[in-house]
């Protein structure tokens, strides 16, 4: 088996009396998509921020890519290939679509330190931030300040992002949420082929995405990861059932 | 350097915070809590201060000054508020800078206008003329004191009323999304108007009562207002007992600075040098303080929320 | 209940709506299906007076609603769930939970009863919740305001399954005391067996309204991209 | 649907017009001999600079300071005091020759307040919003009582240069000729903002102010983005400093005191804020009613006041955007 | 040949007050005499250098003016003066007489017709002499306020408690106040213009100290007394010049001024009343465009001063005769009566420093 490309040991994070994050492992391999569910306030999206460098751990550490990334803050993280998505769409009101995903391509680029030539008429950023909004089925949408774009339409910025800055890896907080169904659809086959360029770590709440995607799933209860394995065998855990899935499991 | 120098001083320090807090607490509604840039509460403490001065002349009583202190600034703060605050929420917080930046002009010329340039007479009332003798042999002006338990009271009641009220919880849930809260029922629009004129009272209930301890003529608000500023966001903004204890720390601090820095400049320097390095660097504490406080606690001392 | 007819709304000088019609009865739920960007939101926020909008008629109990201040819509008796939660990230949760607070059936207790989790949370700023646990706090700050007329947008989005089958059960529940209830939500296959009624919206406008039972295959295909 | 690519054709014309509009107006100025209307489109164009140096921290950035102030009248003691060492034969501290060219004096003024905004920068910058704003005000209070306490230079009195620094062989005391000079640095600060907003930098730097945490996730540090953003930005408002001590002959605190920082804020604002010539517009506006109500009442403030408020109020984005309303774009 | 005067002085802001009773002593000055072929032009610089400095500009460049004046503040005046007097211009000063025109930076276009800033102090530090053996001294942290120290000191022989420098534009004074009760000090020296000295002087009233306060008469002028109130009865200050003082020309210029303005005097409108005279006077004997001739005009100082004896010195600043003063209630009104001669034909320090 391949050697993990996210690896995740023994995390711990508390606010307060409160443990979000208690002694958390897990980590994501090469090619595939890790599924993490869990309850509302499970430390889900605590722990994608610990990854990702926005929430410091207390304890435990973090290695992306063979280098311990403990330390290191969100932006260095981003730089060293790791890509987030938010689960509240964080975006530029100002900006147009294709200006986001053309800042995501000059920020792969690392040429942010630029200041002479003129962004629009760049042929080298522009191309590759056209495909990336394509991808996503937002080409048509290119030219709306991202104010105007429909709470939907924002979801799927939030992955054309991610696409444009061409990531190692991807965090993935609540892609799915949103979307309709449709844009549920199109998004759970888009990354299903994406998974062979970037393994996606992804929190999600939509359980046929979640089935139909995930190589592993771990569920997270109360800051603890209480099971790990195949879909097959989440959907039959007693445990990850009463406190999850309910009947929808069936 | 005698004992009763020093809690002579210490009191004054005191005394000076929380005349500080009586001069922000209307800021501290307006901006800390609804979150309005309000350039113009200096002119409202000024408008507070002139009325006072107005009618206690005319009529010979602080205290009818006083009420008409309260009454005269809050028609101008729900004035200011329905004319040109309103139309202003939705919008950047800079143009409610250069909206109340324009305000100030208006009103201190306006005050010119009525009042004339020069100041007015505004004596502290008969009843706190005066000195009293505190235990450990210090003498303390009455009135000064009595502004001690005003702030104490504003203090009080200010804390309550936001944090303990359903009016409070609104005000606040108001600064955060006032569409959503309109959207559930509440009428904000005459809420922020209560709240402006309240503020605005509370200018100019300070800029009366300070006033009769200082001078009370056009511009005399400016400096509070910067002052104000810096105390309520070494407080933590939103927070009540933040400003308070942040106008407490500059209270001191400032007493202090004035008061040691020359003396310890005087250990290696003449006195004339001394005074004037010691004051020199006295005028630059506070706002020495306020960058370091911001620089290691950047929501302040008592930051509300998060 | 609600009346909507031929409904146009503006952001600004752009239009978002060309004619939306949309009904509620006394005690129905009524299910409001579209794609992303077609316009449910909007109609939504129309109906709460929180976009600028024309309509022939624009009515909520027996009184016309066009033009009133959103204040006033909302003491009508509409408890609005936005999408994007929008909680007061400054009050805590049981201040978010009393802030709006209008007498009724619904009370602290209750709302705390049907999510245990904010009872937990009682006093935790609501700006540091979960994404699920905001959710439920949109909902319960709604229902704290005992509307007649409950307007939930993406009613579910970010709740974890046990709490979304909490929610539509709850749904249930709150029909069977007679409240009216608009919802929108991604999940058809859990949204539809709850509604009465369904209105389904393209490119801002009614295109299709009948009872769920019948929004057949190709309907769905052609507006819901199924 | 907004049309694509439209070229802003409205919001162009009304930039040009703007900024021409100092230079016609010193040129009428001085043919019909009013040399004094030349001077006052000379402060036009070096207010327009300092506004135009906030402007890139403040409108592109969202770095809201009020303390601007401490570049600008960095600036201006700079040229004070090399012009009163240079007049006084003595060499400067740091062994620095003292020469009075405005051009060493320009280039000395930008790196003095270019590493004071980078030190203020650096620390300002770990806090946002309404504390970034009272941080910057503390540093520009710091250097304002420093200038009111140090007796070296003036104190509180300022100090007179007298007569204009050189520039080369010109005679910079001629009106025309210091307002050209200062009219080529307002359009090399105009070109200086243009270029850099339509970078990627400056695509970068308008995503940190809308938004840090996405420029974060990018892989992009907000702060270091921002940070060189504000030493510009402070460079620019210094060289215009040390402009408007040439202009009047003359530096005091009052150049450092936080009404200044204020006014600079102002005239963003009043002119339209991230918009090229929006702080153009608003100093143009600012200074000619200033001058012109001032002749009319000594009530002149009052109006002054109605006028600002009459702009706030009725045009969102200030004058620029009642000239030219934005379109959508690439920020 | 027609004159044009510049008068910029302070009419807005905090400090319109002082301007105000300049531009209308000045404004008196050149009705009484009725002279066809003067013109004033008045402008307000809004207490800003800066606006100052562009009015000046204004008013040599495009109006030619032959002579400023008017500016009440220093550094408003140090950003006006030496340019004017760089490009030809006359200035003669109202009120503001900063050290460093009077000494090296003298020039000969540059004429002061209210003092030098150090006088006032220096009367009262002969003053205290008769009075006081160790006192506090008391001023704001500016080149006026040191000014005003050194000054007080020249002449003051007695034991210092205490010297202390308060921020200009401070407006509470208890820590100051509290130093002062516990110096054992038998006396105060302050130097606190406008609305600084209102404040303390309410402050000191309140504070129950025993110890008297005496102060130059900037402290205590006409334009801060009402404010004040009966706090400041019985004040002892000096001046170049009071109400009371017994001479025909004062009784003129007070009733005109009163029936003019319906108001009292102050100092300033004094000063700017004298500065308007001294113009005109040479104005009758010399051209403006003639500038020799006009200095010797000026200098000649060929006025009926309300403050008596007025001559000029080498420096182009007042000989005059400095009284000391008291405030006193008169029909109500407070205001200050002199009581006796502190100095007599006083000029300054500066004076042997000038080269002209
Ligand atoms: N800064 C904070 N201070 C205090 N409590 C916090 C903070 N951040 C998060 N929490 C709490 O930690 C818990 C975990 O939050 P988190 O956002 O990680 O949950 P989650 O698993 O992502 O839930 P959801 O599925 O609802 O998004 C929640 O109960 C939340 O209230
Ligand atoms: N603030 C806004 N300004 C301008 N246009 C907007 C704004 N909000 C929405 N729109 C536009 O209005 C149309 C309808 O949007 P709306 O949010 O109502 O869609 P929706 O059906 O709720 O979609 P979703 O399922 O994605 O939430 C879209 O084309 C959108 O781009
Ligand atoms: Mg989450
Ligand atoms: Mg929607």
């Amino acid at each position: 088996m391949a050697e993990p490309i996210l690896r995740v040991a023994g995390l711990r994070k508390s606010y307060g009396g409160l443990t979000v994050t208690d002694d958390v492992s897990l980590d994501l391999r090469p090619g595939e998509i890790h599924a993490l569910i869990g309850p509302n306030g499970a430390g889900k999206s605590t722990l994608i921020g610990q990854i990702c460098g926005s929430v410091m751990p207390d304890a435990g550490s973090v290695s992306f890519d063979g280098r311990d990334i403990t330390r290191w803050n969100t932006a260095e993280r981003a730089r060293a290939g790791l890509g987030r998505t938010f689960q509240i769409s964080t975006i530029l009101p100002e900006f147009t679509a294709l200006a986001h995903t053309m800042l995501a391509v000059q920020a792969r680029q690392g040429t942010s330190f630029r200041f002479f030539r003129p962004t629009a008429l760049d042929r080298s950023l522009r191309d590759p931030a056209m495909q990336a909004l394509a991808r996503v089925g937002l080409d048509g949408r290119a030219e709306i300040p991202a104010a105007s774009l429909s709470h939907g339409e924002r979801r799927r910025l939030e992955v054309a992002l991610v696409l444009a800055l061409g990531s190692k890896a991807l965090v993935m907080d609540e892609p799915m949420a949103g979307m309709g169904s449709e844009g549920s659809r199109e998004l759970t086959a888009l990354l299903s082929q994406l998974r062979h360029e970037t393994p996606i770590l992804m929190v999600e709440h939509d359980m046929d995405a979640v089935f139909a995607l995930a190589d592993r799933i771990s569920v997270l209860v109360y800051g603890r990861i209480v099971a790990t394995g195949t879909p097959d065998e989440i959907r039959s855990d007693r445990l990850v059932r009463e406190a999850y899935l309910g009947e929808a499991s069936a | 350097m005698s004992l009763p120098l020093l809690i002579e001083q210490a009191l004054n320090g005191l005394q000076l915070g929380i005349m500080l807090f009586l001069m922000a607490a209307g800021l501290t509604l307006i901006f800390g809590v609804m979150g309005v840039i309000n350039l113009a509460h200096g002119s409202l403490y000024m408008v507070g201060a002139f009325a006072c001065a107005a009618v206690a002349a005319a009529s010979g009583s602080f205290w009818l000054g006083l009420a008409a202190s309260l009454a005269a600034a809050a028609v101008a703060g729900a004035l200011v508020e329905t004319t040109v605050i309103r139309r202003l929420y939705a919008r950047d917080h800079l143009d409610q800078v250069l909206a109340t930046f324009a305000l100030i002009l208006i009103f201190s010329e306006g005050t010119r206008w009525l009042f004339g340039s020069f100041p007015l007479y505004l004596d502290v009332p008969p009843l706190l003329q005066g000195a009293v003798a505190l235990p450990g042999g210090v003498q303390y002006p009455a009135y000064r004191l009595a502004v001690i338990g005003l702030g104490i009271a504003v203090a009080i009641g200010l804390y309550l009323l936001i944090a303990r009220t359903r009016l409070g919880m609104r005000i606040r849930a108001g600064e955060n999304d006032r569409e959503m809260i309109a959207a559930l029922g509440v009428d904000i629009r005459s809420l922020n108007t209560i709240v402006f004129a309240l503020g605005a009272a509370l200018a100019g209930l300070a800029g009366a009562t300070v006033g009769a301890l200082q001078s009370v003529q056009v511009g005399m608000g400016e400096p509070v207002l910067i002052l104000a500023f810096v105390v309520i966001v070494i407080g933590g903004i939103g927070s009540v007992r933040g400003a308070f204890y942040g106008a407490l720390l500059i209270g001191f601090v400032d007493t202090a600075g004035r008061f040691f820095l020359p003396r310890i400049a005087g250990l290696f320097l003449p006195p004339a040098d001394a005074g004037l390095l010691g004051s020199g660097l006295a005028s630059m504490l506070i706002y020495a303080v306020m960058a370091v406080i911001l620089a290691l606690r950047p929501k302040g001392l008592f930051a509300s929320h998060a | 209940m609600l009346e909507v007819r031929d409904l146009s709304a503006f952001y600004g000088a752009s239009q978002a709506l060309f004619g939306v019609d949309l009904s509620v009865e006394e005690g129905e739920v009524v299910a409001l299906a579209g794609r992303n960007g077609m316009g449910k939101t909007t109609t939504i926020r129309a109906v709460c007076g929180l976009v600028a909008a024309r309509a022939e008629s624009l009515r909520f109990a027996d009184r016309d609603i066009s033009g009133m201040a959103s204040f006033r819509i909302a003491r009508l008796g509409i408890g609005l769930v936005p999408e994007g939660r929008r909680c007061f990230r400054a009050l805590s949760v049981r201040e978010n939970l009393l802030v709006a607070a209008r007498k009724g059936p619904w009370t602290l207790e209750r709302v705390e009863a049907l999510f245990p989790r904010l009872a937990e949370r009682r006093d935790q700023s609501a700006g540091l919740l979960s994404g699920g646990e905001q959710q439920m706090v949109a909902i319960g700050r709604a229902l704290m305001t005992n509307p007649r007329l409950l307007v939930l947008d993406e009613a579910t989005e970010g709740l974890a399954p046990l709490i979304r089958q909490e929610i539509w059960s709850a749904i249930k529940a709150l029909k069977s005391e007679r409240l009216s209830i608009v919802v929108v939500d991604k999940s058809l296959a859990e949204l539809l067996p709850v509604a009465d009624r369904c209105t389904v919206l393209s490119n801002g406008r009614t295109v299709w309204t009948g009872r769920p039972a019948d929004l057949d295959r190709s309907l769905q295909e052609r507006f819901l991209g199924l | 649907m907004p049309e694509r690519h439209a070229i802003p054709v409205r919001s162009l014309l009304a930039s040009l017009a703007i900024v021409l509009f100092p230079l016609a107006y010193a040129l009428l100025a001085n043919l019909s001999g009013e040399t004094f209307h030349v001077t006052l489109a000379t402060r036009i164009a070096i207010l327009g600079l300092a506004a135009t140096g906030l402007n890139l921290a403040l409108g592109l950035g969202g770095l809201v300071s009020l303390g601007h102030a401490a570049f600008f009248g960095i600036g201006g003691y700079v040229a004070g005091i090399v012009a009163s060492h240079a007049m006084g034969g003595e060499p400067l501290p740091f062994g620095l020759p003292a020469s009075a060219q405005m051009a060493s004096v320009w280039a000395l003024a930008m790196l003095a307040a270019g590493l004071f905004a980078l030190v203020v920068g650096a620390i300002s910058l770990r806090t946002s919003g309404v504390a970034f704003i009272m941080i910057t005000l503390a540093f520009a209070q710091l250097v304002f009582y420093l200038a009111i306490a140090w007796p070296g230079y003036g104190g509180e009195d300022g100090m007179a240069l007298i007569l204009r620094n050189p520039f080369f062989g010109l005679a910079t005391m001629r009106p025309m000729t210091f307002f050209l000079i200062a009219f080529g640095a307002l359009l090399a600060g105009l070109a200086a903002f243009a270029i850099i907003k339509a970078s990627r930098f400056g695509a970068a730097l308008q995503a940190a102010r809308q938004n840090p945490d996405r420029l974060a996730a990018l892989g992009v540090r907000p702060d270091r983005i921002q940070l060189v953003a504000f030493v510009i930005s402070g460079a620019i408002t210094a060289l215009a400093g040390a402009l408007y001590a040439d202009l009047n002959r003359f530096v005091s605190p009052s150049m450092l005191s936080w009404h200044m920082s204020g006014e600079l804020i102002v005239l963003v604002v009043l002119g339209g804020v991230g918009r090229l010539a929006g702080p153009l517009a608003g100093a143009t506006l600012y200074v000619l009613l200033e001058h012109f109500l001032g002749g009319v009442t000594e009530r002149w403030q009052f109006f002054l006041g109605l006028a600002l408020l009459l702009v706030v109020l009725m045009g969102r984005g200030g004058l620029m955007s009642l000239l030219a309303p934005k379109g959508a774009g690439h920020g | 040949e027609p004159l044009k005067i510049g008068l910029i002085t302070t009419l807005s802001g905090p400090g319109a007050g002082l301007g105000i009773d300049t531009r209308d002593g000045f404004m008196l000055a050149v009705e009484q005499s009725g002279a066809k072929d003067v013109e004033v032009l008045v402008e307000d610089d809004g207490q800003k250098p800066e606006l100052a400095v562009q009015i000046a500009d204004r008013m040599i460049q495009s109006e030619d003016v032959d002579v400023l004046t008017g500016i009440v503040f220093s550094n408003i005046l140090m950003a006006v003066a030496p340019s004017a007097t760089a490009q030809d211009k006359f200035y003669v000063s109202t009120n503001a007489a900063p050290a460093a025109l009077a000494g090296a930076g003298c020039h000969p276009l540059y004429f002061n017709a209210a003092y030098q800033n150090d006088n006032l102090h220096e009367a009262m530090g002969e003053y205290a002499n008769r009075e006081y053996k160790n006192m506090v001294i008391m001023a704001p942290n500016y080149p006026a306020g040191k000014d005003s120290l050194t000054g007080f000191k020249r002449y003051y022989k007695g034991e210092l408690a205490g010297e202390i420098y308060t921020q200009l534009g401070q407006t509470d004074y208890a820590a100051e106040i509290a130093q002062i009760r516990a110096s054992g000090a038998d006396g105060v020296f302050m130097f606190l213009p406008g609305g600084m000295g209102i404040a303390f002087m309410k402050q000191y009233a309140q504070s129950g100290s025993e110890i008297p306060v005496i102060g130059p008469g900037f402290s205590f002028s006409q334009d801060v007394l009402p404010a004040i109130g009966d706090a400041a009865l019985g004040v002892k200050n000096s001046g170049q010049w009071a109400k009371n003082l017994d001479n025909p020309a004062s009784k003129r210029f007070v009733e005109a001024f009163e029936a003019q303005y319906d108001r009292l005097p102050s100092i300033y409108a004094v000063q700017a009343y004298d500065a308007a005279q001294l113009i005109l006077s040479a104005h009758e004997s010399a051209e403006p465009s003639d500038t020799e001739a006009f200095r010797q005009a000026l200098l000649k100082a060929d006025i009926q001063s309300p403050r008596g004896k007025f001559s000029f010195n080498t420096n182009q600043h007042p000989i005059q005769d400095i009284y000391l003063t008291e405030v006193v209630k008169e029909d109500g009104v407070l205001t200050n009566h002199t009581v006796e001669t502190i100095f007599t034909d006083h000029g300054d320090a500066y004076a042997a420093d000038c080269q002209m």
